[in-house]
Order: C-alpha cells, then structure tokens, then sequence
C-alpha cells in the first residue's frame, strides 16, 4: 500500500495546473464557478483550447490519440480542471462515444469519428432514454429497418442532453423486433443533420435549456455507421458505462462546491447570528468528511482490487445525493438573496439583469440546486441503483 | 379544545377550492407567468369573492374572519400556486394597518385593500441583512419642516413593481440599526427607483431605492412599530404555511396519479415497494405540516414570547416538510419533474422560496432556541 | 375551532396532576425517569394505588366501571403521568383486553375479568406474536382444537411482553383449519397458570428480561372463555388496536425525554466546547419541533374530523422514530459516561452498583436507547406501517 | 498511489479470519462474557500468533509491521467480536511507549506486552471530563525524596482491571489542568483501588483511584507528553475504526442470510424492494466506512494537524456508518434482532461503544473543524 504520489504523477499534475493557469479565459472560468451551464460556443471554444495541447480525452490509448494516463494522472488530470474551476469537457465524446468506438468500432469508423472528438471539431450526444422507457432501457422501442445498405430509423429519445448543439448522436436503436428487451439493440451513429430529425427543447425547472426531446421520421442512417455486431448494443453499453464509473461520483463538481459554501461562509459569517454560522459550519463540515469518503471510495476503486465494491452504483448513488446536499447548502448560505431567477444569458454581461444587490455568490446557486435534483434521476435513478447494489451484493 | 372546522369554514374552504379549480388551471397560470403582474381580471374576483377584505372589521368592508379562515384560503391558493401576493399584501399589510390605532387614513387604506382599489407592498428586506428588517439600510430623515423621508435600499418586496403605497420598515431619525419604524410611501413617478424581476418560482418582486421620499410615519400606538411589525410577520407566516401544505397537497396528488399510471419495467410504478413507501412519508410528512398550521393559529392566541415560539416551530416543520416532500415530488415523477412544462417542478420551486420568506430554516430555529433558552426544565 | 381547555377539562387535570403529587412513591418516580422498565411488585403496588382512586382505566364507559373520560381528558391524564414520571399503566389489560371483553364478551365474562383489571389485581400479556409470523399476524399456527366443552391449544407465541408476570393472556388461535390467513382466528383468554404452558425468558439487548416465549402444551380452556364469536377474532383484534391509535405516538414518552435531555444539557453546558453545546441544542430543538407536531397530530386526531389521516401508522411511523431520536440524543449528552452495563436490579439500591463516577441521569439512559430499537419493529413493523399508509391513502 | 493488499497483508487477514472463526464463535465469546478477563489461553494464542508484538521492531521480537497490518488485523477482531483490548492495550499502549526513547524499562515493557507476558492499560477519561485526559482528576506531586505519586480518579479504563501496569495521563507536578504528562504505575495491591465493570458491550472495564500512588514519569524524548498521547490515540483511533468496519461487515453477511432465508407475507424477505434497498445502503454505507479507513491509514503518515484533521474525519465517518448498519441490522432482523441470544444486537452495542471510544462524534467533529479553520479557501 502506498498513499504517496509517484513523482512522474506529480510533474503530469503541475503540467495541468500550469496550463490551466495560463490558458483557461477568465470569464469561462467566472461563469463556471457559479454554476450556470457551459455554453455551446465557449465549449467548442474551450474544447479546441485543449485539443491543441492533446488534452480532450488524454485518458484514451495512444493508438487511438490519446496520452493513455494511467487512472490516477486521470484523477488528477480532472482534478486539476476542478480546482482550478475550468469546465470539463462534456463526457459524451470523451467518455462514451470515443470509448464505444476505438473499442468496437471498424478502422474506418475510428479514423472518422475520433479525431474530430479529440480537436473539439465534432461533438456528440447519446440517444437512450425514451419517453416510455425512463431508467428501463431495456423497453427501448426506437425501431431501425434495414433497407438495403442503410437502416431507416424511427421513434424518439427524450432527455438528450445538448442534442440541440450536438453533431452526431451514438443511438441505442432496435434492429430486430423479435428478440424482446434487452436483446435486439445496436449502436448507430447519427449525423444529427439527417433529414427527419427533429429536435424539440426541454426547458428545465432552472429555467434552461439543456435537455431536448429528438424525434426520428425515416432518418436513413448508412448500415456502416453500426457500431459492432447488430443485437449485441447492450453490453457494448454496459462496458462503455462502466468504464466511466469513478465519474459518477462526481468528486470535482462536489470539491468546487464546498469551495464556494466555504468561501461564502467565511465572508457572510461576520453578519450571521454565531449559532447559525455554528450550524453552517457543521454542515459543511459533514459534507467535508462525506467527500474525503467519496474521495477515498474513488482511489479505491482506481488503484486497488475492489473487488467486493458495487462500483458505479455506490459511487453515483453518494455522489448525487452529495451534490445535491452541497448546493443546497449554498443556496442556505445565500439566504433569500438566492431567490431571484437569475437569468443564465443575462449574467454578468447583460447590465440589466445584474442585481445590484445581489451577493457576488448569489447568480447560479439556486440553478445548480435545481438542476441537480435531475442527478438522482437521470443514468439510472436513485431507485434503479439501489436495486443494482442489492442485486450485485446480496443476489436479492 | 376542538379542532374541528365549523360548517360555514367547510364551505369558505369547498367554495375557494372550487373556484380555483376552475378559473386558475396549471395553464392560465402558466400565461400569467408572461404577462406578469396582479392588478388584472383575477385579483378583482378575489375582491368579488370577499377574499381580501375578509379579515377586515364589518364596518370597513369585512366579514370579520380570523387567521383560520385565512389558513384555509391559502391553503387553496397554494394548491393552484396562484402568483398573486396574497399574503403579503392582505395578510402582512392588512395586519399591519389592523394593528394600528384607527385613522381616517388607515381606515381609507383597509377600505380601499379590501375592495381591491389600492395594492399595498410592504417592504422589509435589506442588501446583505438576510431577515432583519432595520439593519440600517434605510433610514428615516426629517426635513427642515419637519416632514419625514425615507433613504436607502430594499429589496425583494413582494408585489413592489405595481403597488401604489408601500409600507416601508426603516430605521427612524436619530436611531440606531435595529431601531425600528413603519413609514408609508405612496408610489408615483419619482418616488423611489423601482426594479422589478421574478423569483424562481415565478412570483413578481422588486428592489425599491429610496433618495429623500416623502414619507408618513405609522407609528403612533400602544405597541412599537418593531412588536406590530412581529405579530403581523407572525400572522403572515402561519398563512404562508398554510399556502405550502396546499402545494404539498398538489405535489402528492400529481405523484399519486404518476404512479398509479406510469409503467417501467413491465409495472406500474405504484407497484413497487420503494415508492410505496416514499409516497407513505410524503403523506405523512404532511399531515404533520397539516397539524404545525393548528399549532401556528394557536400560537396567534397566545403571548408574544409563546406566540414567536409557535410559530418559529411551525415555520421549521412545515418548510422542513416542504421541501421534502417537492423534492421526492420530482424524484418519484423522474424526468419529466424536471421539466417546465409539468407542475410538480413548479410546486418545489414554490416550497424553496416560501421557506425563504419571513425567515429560512436557520432564523426561525435561532427564534425558537431563543424563546426556549436552556435553563433548568420546570414543569409547565 | 377552539384551542382552550374547557373549565372541567382544566379542573380534571388539576386533579390529576395533585394526586400524582400526593400518591406517586418517590423511588418508583425516580426509576421511571432513569428510564428503567417499571418492576413487577412496583406496577402492582402503583396499579393498586390508582385502583383505589378508579384510575386505573379511567376512559373506560361508566358502565364497565371507568369514568367515561373524553378523548381530550384522557390526553391530559396522560399527558400528567408524563409530566410527573409516573409509570404508566401496562396496557394489555388497561388498552386491550378490557376493551377487547367489554365491547365483545358476554356478560359473564364482564363480570369475571373487568373488575380484577380495575382493581389492579389482575395483569394480562398479549398473545398475538408467534415464532413464524413477525408482523404478519395473518399467518398465526397457533390451534385451539374443540374438545368437548373446551378448546385445546397446542403452539406457542413469541415476543410476550410481561407473561411471566401476567395472570392471563388474550391469544389469537386457529380454531379453524380449512380456512386460510386471517379467517378462522379466535380469542381465547388464556390462565397463566394453566397445565401446559411454559414461559421461557427472552434477554433482550438492554440486559433486561421484558420478552418471552410462551409454550402451550395441550393447554385446556374452556369454550366460555372464547370471546366473540368463532374464527371472528381479527375483525376484533383490528378495532381493539384502532382504539388505541393515538397512544402509539407516545407523546409523554417523548415529552419526559425532552425534559431530561434539556436537564442534561443545561447541567452539562459548562463543560462542554461551546460549538457542541450549540449543536447539541439544535439536536434538542429539532426534536422539541418534532414532538409539537406529534402533539398537534394526535390532538386533530382527537379532536377534529381527521377522516383523511392514515390514522395509527402516520402517528406510529413519527412516534417510534422519535423515540428513538430522543434516547439517542441523551446517550450523546452523556458522551463516555452513558456506557457502563448500569444493573436495573442493582441501580440505585445496591451499592456496590452505583458507580461512583457517573452522572446522575447516566443509569437508564443507555438501556433506553438499547430497548426503543424494538419501537420500529414491535405492533408492526415501520416497513408494513408504511405499506398501510400508501394503501390506505393511494391504493398502492 | 497503490491501494492493494500485497501478498503478506492478504495472507495475515486470511490467517487471522481462519483462526478466529474457528477459535472464536459467537458461542465461545458467549462463554467469555461469563468469566471475564483476558489473561486467558487466547491471549497467549494471540501472542503465539505474533498479533501482539507485531508492530515492534525486530531486535524487540516483533516483525515491524505498520498500521496497514494492525487494521487488517483490528478487522478480524470486529468481525467476531473479540472481547480481550487489543486496540487499548497493544496498538494505544505500544504506541506511547515506541513513541518514547528507548530505555531498558520502554524495552522492556514492549517485549513483555508483545509476548503477551504482561498486560498494560491506559488511563486517560476522568469523571466528568469527558474526552479530556488531563482536566485536574488526576495530578502528579513529588514526594519530598523527589519521587512521583498520582491522586485522583480515572474511569472506563478498557483492561484495567487486571493489568499488571497502567499507563496513566495527569497533570504534572506544579501544573494547570490540562498539562499533560504520562505516568507508569505498577499496579499491584496498595497501588490503586480498582472496581470493575462492563460496559454495554460486554468488554470490561475499571475505575482505577490513586491516592498518593507511586508512579514512573514517562516523559523525556523530544515529543511531549501530550504530542505522544495524541499521536497514540490516533493510531489507536483508525485501529477502532478498522474493528468498526468488521463489526459491520458480519452485521451485513448476518442480515443478508437473515433476508433471504424468512419468510414473511409468503415470500422470503429478501424479496421485498424496501428490504432490498435497506439492504443496499447498508453496504454503500460499510464500502464508505472502508474507503475512510484508507484515508485513516495515509493521515498517519502526515504531520500532525493533517494527521488529526484526517483520524477524526475517519473516524466521523466510520462511525455514523456504524451506527446505521447496526440499527439497521437490527431494525431488518426484526424481533430476533433484539435479543441477545442473537449476534446482531451485540454487533449494534459495540458499535455504540466505538463511537463513544477515543472521543464521540462531537468531539471529533470539533477536533476536525479546529484544524480546517474558517478563511478564505486556497487553493491546496
């Protein structure tokens, strides 16, 4: 057992602190500590930022244009963009397409698809859930034909994140309708520009717009933009979702978080009645010590043989509910100046949306609590997770 | 003791109930979310109904009903999440007046509540003083001739963008923060900057800047302007709990209905057991909201100190229950709770910002350890 | 709605509150508030006592030999016993055998059992529990065998609080096997000093022996000693435990743990970091909240047409928990000193227990918190509580 | 950074399950709960095991094993429930005396404790003083030939009733409470009046009073007295925390058999979605736990106010996690979970008792905010 930090990690560690310091814009980095959502054209901006220097996925293989980190530099790597309050690339190329297809992918797919991922030219989204299905994917009904050297595709998704900016989608469809549930299902890669797509906006109880609901009439979709065998989707899924597992705990989003509750407690506490600023102070404590066990849970997983722990499942199950408990502290801490519908596009640029009274801290707290509560829901709900430990652990 | 509701509360409650059903579906609340503001159609048939003056005596209007009826109405008007300020503005400002000793003015004022003529705000909240309504953020002047004028900031005064008098708490001349007086301000053109934006649950609030306004002092009675201010916050707080058991109530109907329909892996959701069991806490945690509400009109009867403990304890359970019970809302609805077109979400933003008003989980919890202080436990 | 005391209701409990005064034995007070099970010789004694005044059963009907006492009177004579720690009545007899006799039994049998419960000379166990059924009561093996004039029962319960004190049992049997579930039960009162049956004592975790289990043997009793009607009894069983609804809360329980915690910590204050005072106080205020609205819950239910409260569960759900809050917070207010295995025999009489070190409220305390584990799982358990809520109230 | 278990490691927790379970049945520690004391055939079987001298240096017969190797060892000894003071005697008392400079008496105590030859306690609670080791219950004075005698009182001394030495914190000669020296006392039969006692959990305990007691200062290497204390204490902490996650482990293999082989309602336990998910967050909760046991083991590698803040963030953790997989342990056995026939509720009251050892939760989490002060947050 050894709980230091070779020196080769710690060099790789300083290298990103440095590039983050020098290189991440300061408004980017503004936006994000207050927790308003990354917009389209700063991550596209943010993401070519770090292509340039080789960063967008540096977890990946090399033969696939990666740097091939080892899985602590990679807890560093993300680390690093947490402190330094940078946003992280969203996880759709980097963790999940990209993965999905070095791993099962033909050579051409990876020569087309990954390098556009890696220099932040293309971005992605995932189509899973549907409108009937929830956190059952099994009861997936989005149908692809085959018709000639193309399947022809229909059905919907819904809840697809950022589908509105995405280039291509990776898409859990039927292709045959007499396997039942599980069975049946391949990946697609779906030019989101096909003609018969559609894609509606979700607006969100935060008042945003980051969700969408993605209709599909006839959209024809070349046979050779199938990801591996037809039928077998579901446990390329499964092994895609796996291996993102410690980023379900969420540990940066939380470590940012308790940041500001901190940063806010310190400045608001000389105004505070001393028994309240003892109670805040508490909870932030508490969830201090949850996330050192977050933490922990997270290295564990990464550098031992953990074998008896329900990964992903127990990660995300404390990782959501701890996310959630750190915004709303925040939000407690601001008190009723958290209450104002800070409007997204509005803050800091737009003069006539910035509250003068407001605290500094105040815009995107009360955003994140709400969106947040989606975070127990969406990737298997609270319920589902817990159904998986039981099952994993006790075979209940 | 009996906590039974009399026939004719029975019939204030199912006749307000029906009416709101009727006229302020989830989509015309939804428009009205657009055209902000509550001097329209609806406010006037709140008048029509004998809403906003019925705490008022008869002789100004009223029908003489006490903080029970009011729990009821707001009871309803929580579970439609109606946008206008009832509470604020007949039960926070109408209890204020009330309080005060009889002039021609304040006379006028009630009458004119009541009737739904004029729409009064009252103004509490200070930059960076969380709940104190005196920190010293607006004061208080006297000009030369001795007419007083108000200077300074508030903020977040429900119902502030279109009232025409506001009801401003500041600090008089020559006192000190946290010196309390009540001063009314007629609203026109260049009496104070006005800004108004919305809160996240939809409710329309302002920021008031005052620079030397004219102003007419309140104070005036047996009691100070800071124990009047208290027991009207008190009689508005308890209407307010009152207004979240009613989301409370909507948030575990829509749920119920979500799982009695709603299938997943091949059941319906009402059929598995963990949310069985939520959907039983969510009950039960309102019910025990339900019992805080008896709890708070009973400490209205009692002496201030009892009376601010009581209600701090009813304000802590309810929100407690509130926000619980929004959040389980949406997590048991799934996606689609998360979205703006469906209510529940709408519902918990209501619970949020109604535990933030008159004083969040923290203040009261201080009021109620204050009023409760740890010496050696006699018998009561 | 009216929120006063009537002048009787006033005067009552002003009576009340002077004989506990006047009556009350001052060491059987003191153990009661240390927390210990009252002993057997000492709930006799007390019965007795209050026999004498017809307290013993005082909302029992007139004709049955109690006071007639209104629902809201019978709060505040219990609300008393609470306030003075006096011990409470054991309930089998008061709650549910006498009720369960009065309302279903004949005349006979009135006049045998009624008089001895009002008197204090005669104590009942409940026998519902048995070794295979836990808190599905439906599932009772238990058989009472017709044999001649006389039933014979063979089985035997679990869980029986007090049987080896008790005079008799009220006990759910099969007199009926074609009949499945909960059809084909009967009540029979049982002698305890009956051939064939044997009490063996279940320890339980506190270190104390409240618990057994009891053994019926080709046990005879004769076919007047059946209430009601044959294979009728969980219809009777249902309406006995529905009339005890609200002293499931056990609100006096809660209000006397309060007192001794806010004892505890005014006396404690002093030595203790002034961050831990104030948190320990808003532990104490969160319960102190908690118990109003437990308070205010059973007076609706007493008092107002409450038609739409799942009654008894929601009461029991929020009681139960409480109580455990509540015992939990006093043990962590006591800190290292709540530890010791305090003998309730031994404690305060014989000296060679009386740990000279420990704080005065220490002895009990632990014990407590130890035997109010069963709360959540005795009288059904909190799991089938909320299953009763969410089909009573949602048909789920 | 590598989190396995080398081969060595994995061998001595395989060895130590082996031969506990064999050795050391719920039935067997039944029987100990009888005759009480530790001084009996398994604490040499410990000795012959080389559990008590491990953590020693070579030339002192030990292997020199490292934290790691004792919590998987302390591990073992939660699973079953082991009733002798390991964590006290071996790792709180070892430590102290390795942290001291190295005397014939230190050599010679460690080689004895480790051969399990004698058997040493410490004292450290006073009366009222709660995690205070030094609060003025015990002092240290000089005799008029310059010797050291102690007078005063300690409590819940684990082990004390039959160890032939006790190491005793008080307050020095000339000194305040809260100085702190450490003092040996050679406990024989004027030493000290003792009375012994269980506490919950069954382990026995003493009250050791000194009146005018010779005693040995153990002060005198570069650390002080108090720096050596906190040190110990916080070995002996993430030792407990070790023997907490075992308690938790046999709670979870108990409770899970338990699920699947009841039947209730016509179906197993295990069956029902409320169980299964109570089931699940029993051993999220236990994975957390462990996970904190690492953080544990690296904070004993760091300087001392990183090394506090991390022990007590553990042992926060661990123990919170303990007390719920307890309760819940018992809460899901239902009526067999109280009875102390049964294993769980013994698991339940250890646990109670850990929590309450080397400092309760209010005390740790005080320590921990102590060392994590309120300003501006920098970046680490």
């Amino acid at each position: 057992m050894d709980f230091s930090l070779s020196q080769d990690d710690c060099r790789f560690r300083d290298e990103v602190r440095e590039f983050l310091r020098a290189e991440l814009p300061a408004e980017l980095r503004e936006r994000h500590r207050q927790g308003f959502h990354i917009r389209d054209d700063d991550h596209r901006r943010w993401t070519q930022i770090l292509g340039r220097k080789g960063w967008v996925a540096p977890e990946w293989p090399r033969e696939h244009g990666g740097l091939g980190l080892t899985p602590i530099q990679r807890y560093l790597f993300d680390e690093e963009f947490g402190a330094a309050d940078a946003p992280t690339i969203l996880s759709f190329g980097r963790n999940l397409a990209g993965p999905l297809i070095y791993t099962f992918g033909t050579p051409e797919q990876r020569a087309r698809f990954l390098p556009p991922i890696l220099a932040g030219a293309e971005f992605w989204c995932q189509g899973f859930s549907e409108p009937n299905a929830g956190s059952d994917l099994a009861s997936l009904q989005t149908r692809a034909e085959p018709h000639g050297d193309a399947y022809v595709l229909n059905g919907g998704k819904i809840w697809t994140t950022e589908a509105h900016h995405a280039d291509f989608m990776f898409c859990l469809a039927r292709t045959s309708a007499e396997e039942k549930r599980q069975n049946g299902l391949s990946f697609l890669l779906v030019d989101m520009k096909s003609p018969g797509i559609t894609v509606r906006p979700i607006w969100s109880i935060d008042g945003e717009h980051h969700l969408n609901e993605v209709f599909f009439d006839d959209v024809v979709v070349p046979a050779d933009r199938r990801v591996g065998e037809e039928g077998q989707a579901w446990s390329y899924a499964k092994f895609v979702l796996t291996n993102e597992r410690t980023s379900a705990a969420g540990l940066d989003r939380m470590k940012a978080g308790l940041r500001r509750a901190r940063r806010l407690l310190v400045r608001l506490a000389p105004g505070l009645d001393p028994t309240a600023v003892t109670q805040f102070r508490r909870r932030l404590a508490q969830l201090e010590v949850d996330t050192i066990a977050l933490e922990w849970a997270v290295l564990r997983v990464l550098t031992a043989d953990a074998r008896e722990m329900a990964g992903a499942s127990a990660l995300k199950l404390r990782g959501s509910a701890l996310a959630q408990r750190v915004a709303e502290l925040v939000v407690d801490l601001l008190g009723p100046e958290a209450l104002p519908q800070f409007s997204d596009e509005g803050y800091p640029h737009n003069a006539d949306h910035n509250y003068g009274f407001a605290d500094p801290d105040a815009p995107g707290a009360m955003t994140t609590h709400l969106y947040r509560r989606a975070l127990t829901i969406a990737g298997g709900a609270y319920e589902v997770q817990r159904g998986i430990v039981a099952k994993q652990m006790f075979g209940l | 003791m009996n906590l039974s509701l009399t026939e004719e509360q029975l019939l204030l409650r199912d006749s307000a109930r029906r009416f709101l059903r009727e006229q302020y579906s989830f989509d015309v609340r939804r428009q009205r979310l657009g055209d902000r503001g509550m001097g329209g159609e609806l406010w006037t048939q709140f008048a029509n109904m004998g809403w906003l003056a019925m705490s008022l005596d008869e002789e100004l209007g009223g029908s003489g009903a006490g903080p029970v009826e009011i729990a009821l109405l707001c009871e309803e008007l929580g579970r439609v999440l109606a946008l206008e300020p009832f509470v604020d503005s007949i039960v926070l400002a109408g209890s204020l007046l009330q309080a005060m000793p009889s002039t021609q003015l304040r006379d006028d004022l009630l009458r004119g509540l009541g009737a739904g003529e004029i729409v009064i705000a009252v103004a509490v909240l200070e930059p960076g003083a969380r709940y104190a309504g005196a920190a010293g953020g607006v004061v208080a002047g006297l000009t030369s001739e001795g007419c007083t004028e108000l200077t300074g900031r508030k903020i977040l005064v429900r119902g502030g963008g279109e009232a025409d008098m506001v009801i401003v708490a500041a600090v008089p001349p020559e006192g000190n923060p946290g010196d309390l007086g009540l001063y009314l301000v007629t609203m026109h053109g260049d009496s104070c900057a006005r800004r108004t934006y919305s809160t996240v649950d939809g409710c329309e609030v302002a920021d008031l800047s005052f620079d030397r306004t004219a102003a007419v002092d309140l104070a005036g009675g047996p009691m100070s302007a800071a124990a009047i201010l208290d027991e009207a916050l008190d009689r508005a707080t308890v209407a307010l709990c009152a207004e979240a058991v009613g989301c409370m109530e909507a948030v575990i109907e829509l749920t119920a209905v979500h799982l009695r329909t709603r299938k997943q892996f091949g059941k319906t959701l009402g059929s598995f057991q963990a949310l069985q069991h939520r959907m039983a806490e969510m009950h039960v945690e309102c019910e025990y909201a339900r019992a805080m509400i008896y709890k708070g009109l009973q400490s209205l009867t009692l002496p201030a100190d009892e009376r601010q403990k009581g209600v701090s304890a009813a304000k802590i359970r309810v929100c407690q229950a509130g926000l619980e019970v929004g959040a389980q809302g949406i997590q048991l609805h799934g996606g689609i709770g998360m979205t703006e077109e469906y209510p529940v979400g709408h519902y918990y933003r209501r619970l949020l910002v109604i535990e933030k008003t008159y004083g969040d989980l923290a203040h009261h919890f201080g009021r109620f350890e204050a009023r409760s202080p740890l010496i050696e436990a006699q018998r009561q």
